[in-house]
């Protein structure tokens, strides 16, 4: 029993940090409805940002720094490229963002070299105790943050003029832009908001308990898919549900990974997708994703 | 391109016309561009636009003054959403552009300019086909309709929308894919009305409404332009367009054939014939995309049943 | 057509000007090696210090009048970790090149094999799977990681206290690398009594917390590590944050020099031991001392890790070949290989004695234990020198 | 009328066309080295592959992330029947394909209803699923370590380097002869999807595409054929497998990742979506052009010595194939084969409408 | 959410059993002779969340005849088609056409027994030509499957050439015969009508449905729309079901006359006779002198 709840509580605490990735798929998707496959190289270089600047500026303003920094790059790709694509499909837009990806990622990574870069949080390795469980205080720290950003965004979605309009744009530009949105910039601050959540989650991600950032650190993003589907790709909400779902499912089947032998060992990392898998059998559109109204 | 309304490259010349010469203008109805107190209004000179290749605007030239309304009729093809279109700066999105030729309001230019400025100056287009948000609730988009204006104003817009079109109230949180045809071409009437316009472009806002809904759109659009919004009306319902406007233009494959006081054109022949369909008894007509020469005219062909 | 007679040119060999016969990748001047590396993707880092040590001992070699009256040409190849950019790569290289002195990537390797063999190449692959062994062209250098392994627990209950009937944990990867180890692991705890506790995982799980807790309530005693440096800084954290204090056995390449300045740093210095049969770079002996000098003459200021001495014997090994093959004036393939397939003690300052006269055991059982140390040159100190344990000594390696 | 009409000029040129490419393909394996023949046979598989996966993304609308999977079926398959089961070579590739598409089938209460970014995200799970399976599936797989590949076998001829075999003076090894079987195999699978996309099955697909409802209305079994389009394009991901085995020689887990179902779908998009010309182009260019870079990166400008802490050869060309997957979108919407088609006959055919438009009265 | 109406394709759409479906892809009645059979609509109820679209409607559509179908907006003509066409599933209620019950079939299904439709909002591929999207129409006449098709046996090729004739054959009726080659996307909205139309056509239908054919249209090429539904019912002789607002049309060419308001039936019989009802004329036509006839009742909805 201890051991479980170790488990559940450890694998909330990893699903805080997907569901923060994660959070940062929906807000693009939402906005442009492009599946963003850039969002790995923006959580690096939010990374990046912090963890070179917090010897330089202390660590509060890093990441301060970091934060602006994605944004500015998530902005950048948006203004000079997605911009200025003008292709009929998301999918290829989608493919787009993978170009852009490995543009990023390449250039991120040359730069990190073979540096495991720290980013000199304040939360160290301390852990909190409560009664035999142990969890990091980085990750409760990073469960309240993603908890308070999800609620905020639900509602400036649902409520502010900048949601709306970024609804609206999303379905119809053309229809939107003779409601007075200016085009370009919702997509740039969406994309500037996606770059912002991205180097916060990089800042959560390579925290304790990892060592820090190094030049595997995007691949972290990839856990962040099923996550965002599982909820609903156009759901705030999802992207926590699903977030806790995969970090809690692949939490558990790693830690009974002996008693589950006959799955084949490393089922953790599979397991998520299976989930992932059995849902949108029973939800096409995710958990709390909005079905897409079809009639003619 | 929208699968519903994507007329293409090579419309005009179909459905062109096939007697009257372009340019040609029935005697008693004055030409273009003499009027001079429109400079306030809506005034369009020499306007030339293309897709690519396509010349679909060719020299037109109109104007509506402020308060007034004004029809344009004109088969499909002819370049009417492509007029609204210049105007409301969305040509961009159909890889069109104004190619000479000016777009004014109230004095100053709009051409050139983005369409969300265009909206800021207060000129509104309702757009063809309806194009609610489908994924937003009918409140939602009521509200994406307000973005460019003051909460306090919206807020009072939305309240006349709503008493214009009750259905809408009681559809609020219903997602505007799922309304009917009809509401959903009310929701987009009512949008546009919420941020208020001082110059209303209506792109066939009548299809597909019930007559009583047709004229209860005619009443809104008298209405608000009795509370000093002009109007510049494109619609196949000519018998309505005709009774609204106090000046109409006809539209043949991109230049303005004839124009004058909307009485004077709802009194020609042509105009009874090609846009009023009544008139001339032509059933039997093929049915090509227009009336050739009568002798040229082939009988119409039968349908033989298909034997597997 | 062109191919026609190249065709056959490359086949057969050629009796050279000075009565050494050559095969391919040798001219008159030239002796062409190939570096099929990586510099791109996960084992960068690795592939950039062992290209850079063998260009050095090439560029030394050739400044000294090179081999056989020729001078080395090292071919960089960077495949990024890519199996088909690799297979691409070989399939260019291999008709020009006499020796691959470097080849990273098991994946890769294991996909080539057949072919390496099928073509005589001597080849030196940075991969230390027992199923790499079994093939006359690939030499394996020094221990595999199984072996490693097994002189880890052998360490672990001579000088850690476990005994028989405890719990070890061993936390390793998906692939050759983690599951070679597992052999050597279970072999030991076989022999010894003990039990393993397996947590397997991939290279790019972050986060050891789960494997933690199913460790610390299974109650190990101690943890063997054969995963990256990454995961071995978040399993050594996580578990002295959690209460769990016990030794850590890590393979060679588990541990990276650059974790000490990580928060992860304290704890790998108090009770993180590796195991490998390279000498590290901090050694005390001329040979390394001289090697580190000349590296860092050259590359000012670049990280010093265990690619430095293993990419510089890699190529060593190569370098000995050709001159052995040279004396008997057969530069062909098979010459090579026969040259070097004759060596029985190749050793000397940079790594365990190796015998390369057979090719289905590994050329070394000994390794050392090394500690992690913030002040030594490549950030660890030899804790316990190389030695051959007892069980090592009688383990039947599996081959191929 | 009796001079020639367009597209019966067109169809002459293109036949000819035809005729010269078949021509130097077979010309090739007697002039050019190893290299360049694996690399064009890894193109050659990749376009079968991009084949099936324009049929589904591209034709249907499907997005999908998983097709590296089928691929890894069909190469295990291929070395499971023949080694363990002992098949004959071309009947194991035979079933091979049909495994793939049997697992592909599987899929289909997923496949015959999820869409888009859903679907696409969906299928990312076959990548992880599967690469767990071939890694923990010993018996069956060989684990991390694969399998060796058995080579090919039909009418005697042995597809590897022994025995040896000498063409017109040039020494026929395994990849020479494997040419011929991939250039065979391609054209098949060519022209077999170009059949499917011009007659009653590909309409059908792009209407699901284009309307689903409408097409449910028309008479199209949209569930169905959905699942349909996802068999065979799983086929096309096996055989793709089939023969990358042959290549490779030995099939190993990692090679079939989700990397190579990016690639898979940057093909498509490169190249153009939904056409089988679209599919082969972009293939050719996104599995060249990185072994190209690699090949050349001594000879790149701005490219500094490995180590010497500037861009690499290997990141450079890592740097070329994103702005080129950036490129080709931003610049040649509809891709390569698109930018072919802009050039040559849809301008024709426009003209022609804008010529007969005018006069309706004298069609007939 | 018991009565709840599903849409096809949702998972939650697992029709229980579906009865007597036709044997697949038999083209049925469609040689000369036999006529088409009675469409008997019966009590059909749709609900949507919390609205009743359609409240036990019944009609009868007569063998060969042209039926108008007419009702303020949201009265629940479309969705009346969309259960006619297996689009939506009734909660209750039944449809009868022939010696089928449609009201548990798929939409294929519901193709194959000869019901085409058009749609209110142009449904088309935009970049197909008119040929291939007529090509579409033939789907359920024609066999090739992937293996035919791919392999380009002779019966698909032999199978292509004869619907193909046939597809110009319609498309010249239709006339959009000289627009085959071009996408469609590129046609003006009223040629897209037509390609609607004929598309249907092609299906060789025994029962036409017509969602607002004319919408879109000025009056002249209203007109000729007109004479094109006539001359369609003339030569094939089957029956068409009709959704129009424009009164003139359906008062000049329909035989009978449903009126729907609210999703009730309001009305029913000749077009004169309807034309007079006075709920009719409070309901739908209105008084274009005078546009305040009162908003929507209460009491429509809420199931
Ligand atoms: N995006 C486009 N690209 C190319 N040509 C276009 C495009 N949009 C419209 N056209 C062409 O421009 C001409 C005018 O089209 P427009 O849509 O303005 O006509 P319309 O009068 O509004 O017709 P309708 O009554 O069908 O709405 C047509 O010939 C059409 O084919
Ligand atoms: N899928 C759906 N989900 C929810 N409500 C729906 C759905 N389809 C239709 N409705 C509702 O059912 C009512 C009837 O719609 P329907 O489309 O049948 O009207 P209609 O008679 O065709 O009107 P119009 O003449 O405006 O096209 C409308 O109020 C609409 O909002
Ligand atoms: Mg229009
Ligand atoms: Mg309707």
């Amino acid at each position: 029993m201890a051991v479980f709840l170790e488990l559940l509580v450890n694998g909330i605490s990893v699903g805080a940090v997907y569901a923060l990735i994660a959070l940062g798929f929906v807000v693009i998707f939402k906005a442009t409805e492009v599946v963003n496959f850039t969002h790995a190289s923006l959580l690096l270089a939010g990374g990046y940002a912090i963890a070179w600047l917090h010897p330089l500026i202390g660590f509060w303003a890093a990441v301060a720094a970091g934060i602006a920094a994605a944004a500015l790059v998530g902005a950048l790709v948006e203004f000079l490229i997605l911009r200025r694509a003008h292709v009929g499909s998301r999918g290829v837009l989608a493919i787009v963002t993978i170009g852009v990806d490995i543009l990023l990622t390449t250039e991120l990574t040359r730069r990190i070299g073979t540096e495991v870069l720290a980013l000199g949080d304040p939360w160290g390795d301390r852990v909190l105790r409560i009664g035999p469980v142990t969890v990091a205080e980085t990750r409760v720290v990073a469960l309240a943050v993603a908890a308070a950003l999800i609620v905020a965004f639900l509602l400036a979605f649902k409520f502010t003029g900048w949601g709306v309009a970024m609804r609206a744009t999303a379905e119809d530009a053309e229809t939107a832009a003779l409601m007075g949105v200016r085009l370009g910039r919702v997509s740039l601050s969406a994309w500037a908001v996606a770059g912002a959540l991205a180097a916060v989650a990089a800042m959560f991600l390579c925290v304790f308990p990892t060592p820090g950032l190094d030049r595997g650190t995007a691949a972290a993003a990839m856990k962040a898919f099923p996550a965002a589907i599982l909820g609903g790709l156009d759901s705030t909400t999802g992207a926590l549900a699903g977030g806790l779902i995969v970090g809690v499912t692949e939490t558990l089947m790693s830690g009974y990974q002996s008693e589950l032998a006959f799955l084949g060992r490393g089922i953790g990392d599979a397991a998520p997708f299976l989930v992932m898998i059995v849902i949108l059998l029973l939800r096409p559109s995710g958990l709390f994703g909005t079905k897409e109204p079809a009639r003619v | 391109m929208s699968g519903e309304a994507g007329p293409g490259i090579g419309g005009p010349e179909t459905v062109g016309p096939g007697t009257a010469a372009p340019g040609t203008v029935d005697p008693g109805i004055a030409a273009p561009g003499t009027v001079d107190q429109r400079s306030e209004g809506l005034d369009i000179r020499g306007l030339e636009v293309r897709y690519g290749p396509v010349r679909a605007l060719r020299g037109v030239h109109l104007a509506v003054p402020r308060g007034a309304v004004a029809a344009v009729l004109g088969a499909n093809g002819a370049g009417k959403t492509t007029l609204l279109r210049a105007v409301s700066g969305t040509l961009r999105f159909h890889r069109g552009a104004i190619t000479s030729g000016t777009v004014a309001f109230g004095g100053s230019r709009l051409d050139g300019v983005p369409a969300a400025a265009v909206v800021r100056r207060g000129v509104v287009q309702v757009p063809e086909g309806r194009r609610v948000f489908a994924r937003m609730t009918v409140a939602e988009n009521l509200r994406a309709g307000a973005l460019s204006v003051p909460g306090r104003r919206a807020a009072a817009a939305r309240e006349r929308v709503l008493e214009l079109f009750p259905v809408l109230a009681e559809r609020a949180h219903q997602r505007a894919g799922l309304l009917s045809g009809g509401e959903q071409q009310m929701l987009a009437i009512g949008r546009a009305l919420m941020a208020g316009p001082s110059l209303l472009l209506l792109d066939e806002p009548t299809l597909g409404l019930a007559p009583l809904m047709a004229a209860r759109i005619a009443d809104t659009v008298r209405q608000i332009n009795a509370q000093g919004t002009s109007v510049l009306l494109v619609e196949q319902n000519a018998a309505m367009a005709l009774a609204l406007a106090e000046r109409a233009y006809v539209l043949e494959v991109g230049e303005v054939t004839l124009s004058g006081p909307a009485a004077d054109l709802a009194a020609s022949d042509e105009v009874r014939r090609r846009y009023l369909g009544v008139g001339v008894p032509e059933t039997d007509r093929p049915v090509g995309t227009d009336p050739g020469p009568a002798h040229e005219r082939p009988e119409r062909t039968r349908l033989a049943r298909w034997t597997a | 057509s062109g191919k026609a007679t190249g065709g056959d040119a490359g086949a057969g060999a050629a009796a050279g000007g000075d009565g050494v016969t050559t095969g391919p990748g040798v001219t008159a001047t030239t002796i062409t090696v190939s570096a099929l590396t990586d510099l791109t993707g996960p084992y960068a880092s690795f592939g950039k210090s062992q290209t850079q040590a063998q260009q050095l001992y090439f560029d030394q070699v050739n400044a000294g009048g090179g081999v056989c009256g020729r001078t080395y040409e090292l071919v960089v190849r960077d495949h990024g970790y890519d199996t088909q950019k690799a297979v691409a790569a070989y399939t260019e290289v291999a008709p020009k090149s006499a020796a691959i002195v470097q080849f990273i990537g098991s994946p890769m390797i294991t996909a080539l094999k057949q072919r390496i063999d099928g073509d005589k190449l001597l080849t030196i692959p940075m991969a230390w799977a027992t199923t790499l062994l079994g093939s006359r062209a690939i030499q394996v250098t020094g221990t595999t990681y199984d072996v490693d392994m097994i002189n880890a627990v052998e360490f672990l209950t001579k000088e850690k206290g476990i005994r028989s009937g405890d719990k070890i944990g061993h936390l390793y990867f998906e692939g050759d690398y983690g599951e070679s180890s597992l052999d050597g692991s279970k072999y030991a705890a076989g022999k010894l009594g003990l039990r393993i506790v397996e947590q397997k995982i991939k290279a790019t799980d972050q986060d050891m917390s789960a494997q933690v807790a199913a460790f610390k309530a299974a109650g190990v005693k101690a943890v063997l590590v054969s995963v990256g440096p990454r995961q071995t800084a978040s399993l050594v954290g996580v578990s002295l944050a959690k209460g769990m204090d016990v030794p850590f056995v890590g393979s060679n390449s588990a541990y990276a020099p650059q974790l000490l300045a990580t928060p992860a740093g304290p704890a790998l210095l108090k009770d993180f031991y590796y195991v490998s049969a390279g000498t590290p770079v901090s050694a005390q002996n001329p040979g390394m001392q001289r090697l580190v000098a000349d590296y860092q003459a050259k590359y000012p200021g670049q990280t010093l890790d265990s690619g430095i001495p293993t990419g510089w014997s890699a190529a060593m090994i190569v370098d000995e070949a050709m001159k052995k093959a040279c004396a008997a004036k057969d530069l062909t393939r098979e010459g090579v290989l026969n040259a070097h397939r004759s060596q029985s003690s190749f050793g000397g300052d940079l790594g365990t004695p190796m015998d390369f006269t057979f090719f289905d055991k590994p050329a070394s059982r000994s390794s050392y234990v090394l500690k992690p140390d913030k002040a030594a040159l490549g950030g660890a100190v030899v804790f316990r020198e190389a030695a051959v344990s007892e069980l090592a000594k009688d383990y039947p390696v599996p081959v191929g | 009328m009796s001079e020639p009409t367009p597209t019966a000029v067109a169809r002459t040129l293109r036949a000819a066309l035809c005729v010269a490419v078949l021509a130097a393909a077979v010309a090739v394996p007697f002039y050019l080295e190893g290299f360049w023949l694996q690399a064009g046979l890894f193109a050659m598989s990749a376009a079968i592959g991009a084949i099936g996966i324009n049929l589904l993304t591209g034709a249907t609308g499907q997005l999908s992330l998983g097709h590296a999977f089928f691929l890894a079926v069909g190469a295990y398959s291929y070395v499971f029947l023949s080694s363990d089961l002992g098949l004959p070579t071309p009947l194991a590739a035979v079933a091979a394909v049909i495994v793939a598409g049997v697992s592909g089938g599987l899929f289909s209460p997923i496949a015959g209803r999820l869409k888009g970014a859903y679907l696409g995200i969906a299928t990312l799970a076959l990548i992880f699923v599967g690469q767990h399976i071939l890694f923990n599936a010993e018996p069956v797989t060989g684990g991390f370590n694969g399998r060796p590949v058995p080579p090919m076998e039909l009418f005697g001829l042995v597809f590897a380097d022994t025995p040896e075999l000498v063409v017109l003076n040039v020494p026929f090894g395994s990849l020479e002869r494997l040419w011929f079987l991939g250039i065979a195999l391609l054209a098949g699978a060519a022209a077999f999807a170009r059949g499917v996309l011009r007659g009653r099955p590909g309409l059908a697909m792009n209407t699901i595409r284009d309307h689903e409802i409408a097409a449910g209305v028309m008479g199209v079994p949209v569930a169905r054929y959905r699942a349909g389009v996802f068999v065979l394009s799983s086929m096309y991901g096996g055989l793709a497998g089939v023969l990358v085995a042959l290549v490779f020689q030995q099939v190993v887990p990692d090679y079939f990742g989700m990397l190579l179902s990016l690639d898979y779908l940057a093909m498509i998009t490169i190249g153009g979506l939904g056409s089988v010309a679209g599919a082969v182009v972009g293939a050719a260019f996104v599995s060249l052009l990185p072994q190209l870079l690699t090949r050349y990166s001594d000879a790149l400008p701005l490219v500094a010595e490995p180590g010497s802490g500037g861009v690499s050869p290997a990141e450079a060309a890592r740097i070329l194939y994103g702005a080129a997957v950036v490129a080709v979108v931003l610049f040649l919407p509809g891709g390569l084969a698109g930018l072919a088609m802009r050039l040559g006959r849809v301008r024709s055919k426009e003209l022609r409408w804008a010529k007969s438009a005018p006069a309706p009265a004298s069609r007939r | 959410m018991d009565g709840m109406t599903l849409r096809r394709g949702e998972p939650h759409a697992h029709p229980l059993r579906r009865p007597r479906a036709p044997k697949r892809n038999q083209p049925v009645g469609s040689a000369s002779g036999d006529g088409p059979p009675e469409l008997v609509v019966s009590e059909v109820t749709v609900r949507f969340a919390g609205l009743t679209a359609l409240d036990a409607v019944s009609f009868t559509v007569a063998p060969g005849s042209v039926h108008a179908l007419i009702g303020p907006n949201g009265a629940g003509k479309s969705t009346c088609f969309n259960v006619l066409s297996g689009v939506y599933r009734a909660a209750s209620g039944s449809v009868r056409f022939g010696g089928a019950e449609l009201t548990s079939l798929r939409p294929h299904r519901v193709a194959a027994l000869g019901v085409a439709r058009t749609f209110q909002n142009i449904a088309l591929s935009p970049h197909l030509t008119v040929r291939d999207n007529l090509m579409l129409g033939r789907h359920r006449l024609t066999r090739a499957g992937f293996v035919s098709a791919g392999l380009r046996l002779p019966s698909a090729r032999r199978e292509a050439v004869r619907h193909g004739a046939r597809v110009a054959e319609i498309a010249e009726f239709a006339g959009v015969g000289d627009a085959l080659t071009i996408a469609v996307g590129l046609l003006p909205y009223g040629v897209q009508k037509r390609v609607e139309l004929a598309r249907a056509l092609c299906m060789e239908p025994r029962l036409l449905l017509l969602d607002e054919p004319v919408a879109g249209m000025n009056g002249g090429e209203r007109r000729e729309m007109a004479g094109l539904i006539g001359s369609v019912r003339e030569s094939l002789g089957i029956s068409i079901l009709l959704v129009e607002h424009d009164m003139g049309m359906v008062m000049r060419i329909a035989d009978a006359v449903t009126v729907l308001d609210f999703g009730r039936r309001i009305a029913d019989g000749p077009p004169e006779e309807v034309q007079r009802d006075p709920e009719v004329i409070r309901a739908y036509l209105g008084d274009y002198g005078e546009g305040d006839s009162g908003g929507p009742s209460a009491g429509r909805e809420q199931a």
